[in-house]
């Protein structure tokens, strides 16, 4: 068979890990520009994936299959849709920003002893979040992919828990309690997400008898394999349970704002833009092509959900006095917005979901990784420590505000087109949804412009007054994320002709047609 | 009489010797009591052996004495170690395993 | 050549100048401006060309289209990014680069002594770009854009002086009010798109024949509340007073000519839709009309010379909004009165920061008086915008504002009477607070007197870059309504568009005019009763209760903040608590009893040989059951 | 004995089978239930003897043989030397530390046996073969030949398994020495530094009446010396004190030369003598 593409691009990552992770503890930088180059390898692998892949062809591409647990019917199973490639895109972009944003995150303090190797530790551990991550975006075999979706949970605890933020309000005592309780309830939520999980994959393999999801999801359209419909229910509230706690959905979501703010701000992104987007990825190419008939019933509950998480997220974000804790709850708003683009069952809302995926990875990013520059710079994550930045730091101020109307989808930056396609999807089959779901951009800009109103602008308060504005390896992080949100908010169109052949399917599976305008309908 | 009653007998006398294992705390005289079930299960092999009419049973017990034998030879030198590290045969003593 | 193609380099030269002059760095602060407005004056040449070009042409074939490509192409779902230039969308591109270009000139005088000037005619282009694109765009999704963009750029502007508390205040609120509106457009689009399956402008107002007058109504709606966010309509209107504190141009630009004038274009762009849907034109009417009213009664209020134009600007949006809701006989007249007011409108704003400037950014008119004679130039340029917004005999109000008053007593029933009356009243309280703001102003003895640091003021006419705007933008305000009104060749240019009728009105026009006339002179010798023959108190008599009302913008703040402010605050902070104590609490309860549990457990393992011993024994004697049993059954 | 259907055994058989069967329960009781660990030991050897009996009475001769040889004779005899080792009087108390063991304990060997009962009588055991066929060449040659051909693996790896043993408890017991031995001249200089006792320790008391290394010595004061009495014993408390008695001769010697001088005083005599006698016996009784 032809070179395994999809292994290499998950495999190079984790060969990275391995090899930064064995950089002896005196050659801290080396190991820095080590993680730097394999992250950049992958992210080159990553565009050929998404050159050789082609929109219009068959739903799963550059597929590979080999056996591998043969008496459970296990296999080694990858393929990616157009869903897929955009996501292993988005995940092999933004780990090179989040390696050079945290470039000093890990720098081991003069108190440690010299055998204290934090740095390798930490970039290896990225790198390794980045080889899970990219292989549950191709995996097409269930329990492969659960396998990894569980993994992740690893490296992420060591990253909240090992690394936390240095800019923290209270004794370092505190603070490292503070940040071990994020990171436990980060594992715990998970994990008690994938047990869930896992006992609907078992489920799944006793009723199905393969793991494949090709097989299963065929078996299940042409009809030869029939479920009943409770189990079939059973099996999709197991795995939605487990997407809804990694893509946080309301009352799910708790986890997400500690680890968040206890981290450091790349991993914060590395968290809600990378991670997360597995929860909701495997939402639709899990629940949707699995159950589709328990996800048509479930919808109702789950539309309301993610309503609550919509409007709940950003009120929370308005009420915060801890700027990362802001963006977290952001993000809870914002997951919503991509579960009611899901569930909506439309063409556009999904679209409009996809493309919010990495979307919202591209703004979040931009807007968490420059408050992380600004808070590494005053040492404090409180928005009332600030004031007046703007005048000090004109450029962090301008990036920052760029983010902020990135995150409040101001029209011409990216997510600005998926939360259009969002609500109108919505809006199209649940009209009342779509009204209230539109309330949140409102929502959106009191939290965005009040966050910048309160840190950047007015009088100079004399803390900041010293501070430098961005630095060039800064500019070289925050830049070509501003330019490709404003570069997918302008034509984004390569973006959704990626993704809507692979919608088409979706919406195939679950048999729903998009409703037809009244004038044709009455035509 | 029935020569199950060999078997009955057996029986009762690994059930002593098994209480016998679960009350003591002198090491050693666990270790007696552990002897005493080997030696009824040797009882029910040869009566087994008798019941089926063959020797395979008695071979059997003949090698569970000689495993008893090393056994005990291992056995009591721990004891005796244990003992000189502890002063005491007292199997709660060694209680490391505790939290 | 091919005039279409023209049609995006309109809205590119100010964005790349936009581009250029935000992420130019400061190497570019000494040429910025100047680029800058070279820029603008680019694209206002660019729009004389197609216009000319356009008045070549036979009136069919005058709407010009371009389409440059397709922007989300989702299944069933086509926005393109494409213009439109049809005679609406020109008379407002020629409005726009005009004004914009005279205040880039004008700004470069008034921002001399800003360090930050290269960003402010950064954000200026920005603006003129948006400002554009919400003109041209063909479909309602890119006039969004074109929408939220120039609310971005108030935003910026308005906040410029950043280190002013106040300032970046109400940028804050004038984002997040109109965002309120955005939504109102939002939701329209998504009606739009769930009735016709598009949301370009053709089909849609094309199809709105065949569609049932409910979904027109709530689009209707939906449209008006958007055009209330933007105009500063009730209930919308809060921000519009606050937005005076960006600088001068700025509120002359956006706030008083452009800007604030999208919402009567996206009503007269609609007009389809509201033909449709009578119910939704009369919420339109009442809400000019009330905000016509509010206006003006907030403007005879304020001392700060801004914040008086500014209820003035509001009170005029109200008439533009107030004839677009009568339908086909209103459309041409709002837009006219609309592109008459941005040019006096302009002027007074201009005027009024030029006093400004020569007063160390003295706002207070009563510690102006007799300026007059210290700076001519203004005087009497802002004295022709104030003839002509009061609609002196002659001058452009005259004409458009006769015209609404006409067009609102034609449309008939007690509506009109209403309608038509409520104008009435309208002219004889814009004339009595015009002349206010221009008596104490520029007549009666000087009040100013030396602030804290103890230097007085001296006033001076401003420089050249800032008179030459001034004087034309007062020519503009002079002769553009007699130019447009003559032989109604304004009417005749729109027709294509608007598709205007003459109502029935119960009145001839001479009559109407006349009691314009009557009216005007009321408010101007009640004015001139209060503030001319008494010299005026320099610190603002505690007035009356309507009169402190009015001070503070009728206590809609108040209640804004009260309600909404306070309410929201409260709201939040009891879901944060919420959030902690309630969703968080089960899940660490849980935690903890289980961790409890364990903790009782773990006493089972106590460490001694012979209890593991009896467990295993237990478990023994049980398999052996168990197998027993199995054998049993 | 001949192989029938139903099988049972000689009269004689089963009256050996009940008694010895008794005996052996009962031993095998007071192994579990005795206070010292010598007495548990020689229950059990006990036990282990008529346990030889029955395999003898099964036919299998060869392993009643070597069950007392073996175990009685070996395993048993090692057990006795490690109670030794580890001190003959170390009992334990048979009170209970553990909560609730003892019952729990009691509660799975009853219902373990009554499991095996049931288990035994469900299997219908009726048809015994007998051993008649298999032992008609000699029992040890019937067992030998099986060991040496069907066994043969087996019984090589237990032999590996013995010496495994053998080199195992060695090692387990055998104490490495760290340092070098003290010689006797740095002992000398040692107890000297300290100022320990100098001179030999003193001897153990020795009377005309008994003489015996666990009798202390007596001070002038005739308050006995522990130092007289060897180490082991003193740990063991096994040290009898006669301090008594010799105060009580001295009274007798005082007694009888009063006697001598003066007439008789009957009552103290007879309590003298009374004393002595009861004296006499409890020394019988420590001797022992």
């Amino acid at each position: 068979m032809s070179f395994p593409l999809l292994t290499a691009t998950a495999a190079l990552p984790a060969v990275g890990a391995i090899a930064t992770a064995a950089v002896p503890a005196a050659r801290r930088t080396a190991a820095k520009w080590l993680a730097l180059f394999f992250s950049l390898a992958t992210l080159v692998l990553a565009v050929v994936v998404l050159v050789r892949f082609d929109p219009d062809g068959d739903r799963y591409q550059l597929t590979e299959s080999r056996a591998w647990i043969s008496d459970f019917g296990v296999r080694y199973e990858l393929g990616v849709d157009g869903i897929g490639v955009a996501l292993i895109a988005l995940t092999a972009l933004l780990i090179p920003f989040i390696i050079l944003a945290g470039w000093h995150d890990a720098d081991p303090l003069e108190t440690k002893s010299s055998r204290w190797r934090p740095t390798q530790g930490f970039f290896a551990l990225i790198l390794a979040v980045e080889a899970m991550v990219i292989i549950s975006f191709e995996a097409t075999d269930v329990f492969l992919f659960y396998i990894f979706f569980e993994a992740m949970l690893i490296p992420m605890y060591f990253l909240i828990g090992g690394f936390g933020d240095r800019a923290h309000a209270g004794s370092d005592e505190k603070a490292s309690a503070q940040r071990s309780y994020a990171a436990v309830k980060f594992l715990l939520y998970n994990l008690v997400g994938g047990l869930i999980m896992l006992a609907a994959v078992i489920g799944l393999y006793v009723v199905a008898g393969n793991f494949s999801l090709q097989e299963i999801a065929e078996a299940r359209a042409n009809g030869s394999l029939d479920m009943a419909t409770n189990t079939e229910r059973l099996l999709f509230l197991g795995f939605f349970f487990a997407f809804a706690v990694k893509a946080p959905l309301w009352p799910l979501h708790t986890w997400l704002p500690n680890a968040m703010g206890e981290a450091t701000a790349p991993v914060a992104v590395l968290i809600t833009a990378v991670v997360d987007k597995v929860g909701t990825f495997a939402m639709l190419r899990f629940c949707l092509q699995l159950f589709p008939e328990a996800s048509k019933w479930a919808t109702p509950v789950i539309l309301v959900l993610a309503l609550i998480s919509i409007i709940y997220g950003a009120l929370l974000a308005v009420g915060q006095r801890d700027i990362k804790r802001l963006v977290a709850y952001a993000s809870i708003s914002h997951f919503g917005f991509i579960i009611l683009g899901i569930f909506a069952m439309t063409s556009q809302g999904q679209s409009g979901a996809t493309l919010y995926m990495v979307n919202h990875g591209l703004s979040t990013a931009a807007l968490m990784l420059v408050a992380g520059f600004l808070i590494s710079r005053r040492g404090s994550r409180l928005i009332a420590d600030y004031g007046g930045v703007q005048k000090v730091a004109p450029v962090l101020a301008g990036t920052f505000l760029v983010g902020g109307l990135a995150t409040l989808s101001l029209p011409g930056l990216a997510p600005f087109v998926s939360e259009f396609l969002v609500l109108v999807g919505a809006f199209a089959r649940y009209p009342a949804v779509g009204i209230i779901a539109t309330l949140g951009i409102v929502l959106a800009a009191l939290y965005t412009l009040v966050l910048y109103q309160r840190t950047m602008t007015g009088p100079v308060k004399p803390e900041v007054s010293a501070m430098p504005d961005l630095r060039v390896r800064e500019l070289v992080v925050v830049a070509p994320l501003i330019a490709l949100l404003i570069g997918l908010g302008v034509y984004p169109k390569p973006l959704s002709e990626l993704v809507n052949p692979a919608v088409k399917h979706t919406m195939s599976d679950v048999q729903k047609k998009d409703p037809k305008p009244e004038v044709e309908a009455a035509k | 009489m029935n020569p199950v009653n060999y078997l009955y007998l057996a029986a009762l006398l690994f059930a002593i010797g098994a209480t016998g294992v679960l009350i003591r705390r002198n090491a050693i005289v666990v270790f007696m009591c552990i002897e005493l079930m080997l030696n009824a299960c040797n009882l029910a092999f040869v009566a087994f052996s008798r019941l089926h009419g063959n020797l395979d049973g008695q071979i059997i017990a003949f090698f569970t004495m000689v495993v008893a034998a090393a056994e005990v030879v291992v056995g009591l030198a721990i004891i005796v170690s244990l003992f000189r590290s502890r002063h005491s045969a007292s199997v709660d003593d060694a209680s490391l395993m505790k939290l | 050549m091919n005039t279409e193609n023209l049609i995006a380099l309109l809205v590119a030269a100010p964005l790349l100048g936009a581009a250029v002059l935000l992420c130019g760095g400061r190497r570019l602060d000494r040429v910025g401006h100047w680029l800058g407005t070279l820029l603008a004056a680019v694209s206002f040449v660019i729009g004389l060309v197609l216009f000319t070009d356009m008045l070549g042409k036979g009136t069919e074939e005058r709407s010009l289209h371009q389409h440059l490509f397709s922007w989300i192409p989702v299944e069933g779902f086509q926005a393109d990014v494409a213009f439109q230039l049809d005679q609406l969308s020109m008379t407002f591109v020629l409005l726009i680069s005009g004004v914009g270009t005279l205040i880039h000139l004008y700004s470069i005088g008034y921002m001399e002594h800003d360090e930050r000037r290269r960003r402010f005619f950064g954000y200026l282009n920005l603006f003129l770009a948006a400002m554009l694109l919400l003109v041209l765009a063909d479909n309602y999704l890119l006039l969004y854009v074109g929408w939220e963009g120039v609310g971005l750029a108030s935003y910026l502007l308005i906040g410029f002086w950043q280190h002013k508390p106040s300032a970046a205040t109400a940028a804050k609120k004038a984002f997040l009010v109109n965002r309120v509106g955005d939504m109102g457009l939002s939701i329209a689009i998504m009606l739009m798109f769930t009735t016709f399956g598009t949301f370009a402008f053709k089909p849609v107002l094309e199809a709105t024949a065949e569609t049932s007058e409910g979904k027109l109504t709530a689009i209707g709606l939906m449209l008006l509340l958007a055009a209330c966010g933007k105009s500063a309509q009730v209930p919308l209107q809060s921000w519009l007073g606050d937005a005076m504190e960006g600088p001068t141009p700025v509120s002359a630009l956006i706030h008083a000519a452009t800007m604030v004038t999208a919402g009567v274009y996206l009503i007269v762009r609609s007009g389809a839709i509201f033909n449709g849907a009578p119910d939704a034109q009369l919420a339109v009417t009442v809400v000019g009309a009330v905000t016509l009213l509010f206006g003006a009664i907030v403007g005879c209020a304020k001392d700060d010379i801004k914040k008086a134009l500014a209820g003035s600007t509001m009170s005029q949006i109200g008439y533009m909004i107030l004839a677009a809701g009568l339908g086909p006989i209103g459309y041409v007249f709002a837009i006219m009165h609309l592109v008459t007011h941005g040019f006096f409108k302009a002027g007074l704003f201009l005027g009024a920061g030029s006093v400004m400037h020569g007063m160390n950014d003295e706002v207070d008119m009563r510690k102006y008086g007799g300026l007059r004679k210290y700076m001519p130039v203004t005087f009497v340029t802002f004295g022709l915008g104030y003839l002509a917004i009061i609609g002196f005999p002659g001058l452009s109000g005259f004409f458009s504002k006769d015209k609404i008053i006409e067009a609102a007593f034609a449309k008939g029933g007690t509506e009109g009477w209403i309608l038509g009356s409520v104008a009435l009243l309208g002219a004889a309280i814009t004339a009595y607070y015009m002349t206010r703001v221009m008596l104490l102003t520029f007549f009666g003895e000087k009040r100013w007197e030396p602030d804290a640091q103890g230097n007085a003021p001296h006033p001076h006419e401003s420089p050249k870059s800032m008179t030459i705007p001034m004087i034309l933008l007062a020519v503009g305000s002079v002769f553009a309504g007699g130019f447009f009104s003559i032989g109604d060749r304004f009417m005749h240019w729109l027709e294509p568009v608007t598709h205007h009728d003459h109502g029935d009105s119960p009145l001839s026009a001479a009559t109407v005019t006349g009691a314009t006339m009557v009216v005007l002179v009321i408010g101007v010798s009640l004015a001139w009763a209060q503030y001319g023959r008494r010299p005026v108190p320099s610190v603002a008599p505690r007035g009356s209760l309507v009169t402190r009302a009015a001070r503070r913008d009728l206590l809609q703040d108040d209640f804004n903040h009260v309600v909404l402010v306070r309410g929201g605050e409260h709201l939040t902070r009891s879901l944060v608590y919420v959030d902690h104590t309630l969703v968080d609490g089960v899940v660490n309860g849980t935690a903890a009893s289980v961790g409890g549990l364990s903790g009782r457990l773990r006493k089972l393992q106590n460490g001694y040989a012979r209890s593991y011993a009896v467990s295993m024994f237990g478990g023994a004697a049980v398999l052996i059951v168990a197998t027993l049993l199995m054998r049993a059954v | 004995m001949t192989a029938l259907a139903a099988y049972t055994t000689s009269t004689g058989e089963a009256f050996q089978f009940w008694v010895l069967g008794t005996v052996a329960v009962i031993g095998a009781l007071c192994t579990i239930l005795m206070k010292k660990a010598v007495h548990s030991a020689l229950c059990l050897a006990g036990t282990m003897i008529i346990l030889a009996v029955f395999y003898l009475a099964n036919g299998a001769y060869f392993l009643g043989i070597v069950q007392i040889v073996v175990y009685t004779g070996a395993i048993m005899m090692l057990f006795l030397f490690v109670v030794m080792l580890v001190g003959v009087t170390a009992a334990d108390s048979l009170k209970e530390t553990i909560k609730g063991q003892r019952w729990l304990a009691a509660a799975c060997g009853l219902g373990f046996a009554i499991l095996l009962f049931a288990g035994i009588g469900n299997a219908s055991l009726k048809d015994f073969n007998g051993l008649a066929k298999a032992n008609e060449g000699g029992n040890v040659e019937g067992l030998a030949s099986l060991i040496f051909t069907k066994y043969v693996f087996a019984f090589e790896i237990t032999g590996a398994l013995l010496i495994t043993a053998t080199v195992g408890a060695m090692v387990l017991t055998h104490r490495e020495r760290t340092e070098r031995a003290k010689t006797q001249r740095e002992r000398a200089e040692e107890r000297v530094r300290e100022g320990k006792h100098l001179p030999p320790l003193p001897a153990p008391g020795v009377y005309a009446r008994h003489n015996a290394v666990d009798i202390a010595g007596l001070l002038p004061d005739g308050t006995p010396s522990e130092l007289t009495v060897n180490k082991t014993l003193r740990e063991r408390g096994q040290i009898r004190d006669v301090s008594s008695e010799a105060l009580d001769d001295l009274r007798a010697l005082e007694q009888r030369s009063t006697d001598r001088l003066e007439r008789p005083d009957l009552r103290r005599t007879d309590t003298g003598r009374n004393g002595d006698g009861d004296r006499a016996e409890e020394t019988e009784e420590a001797s022992k």
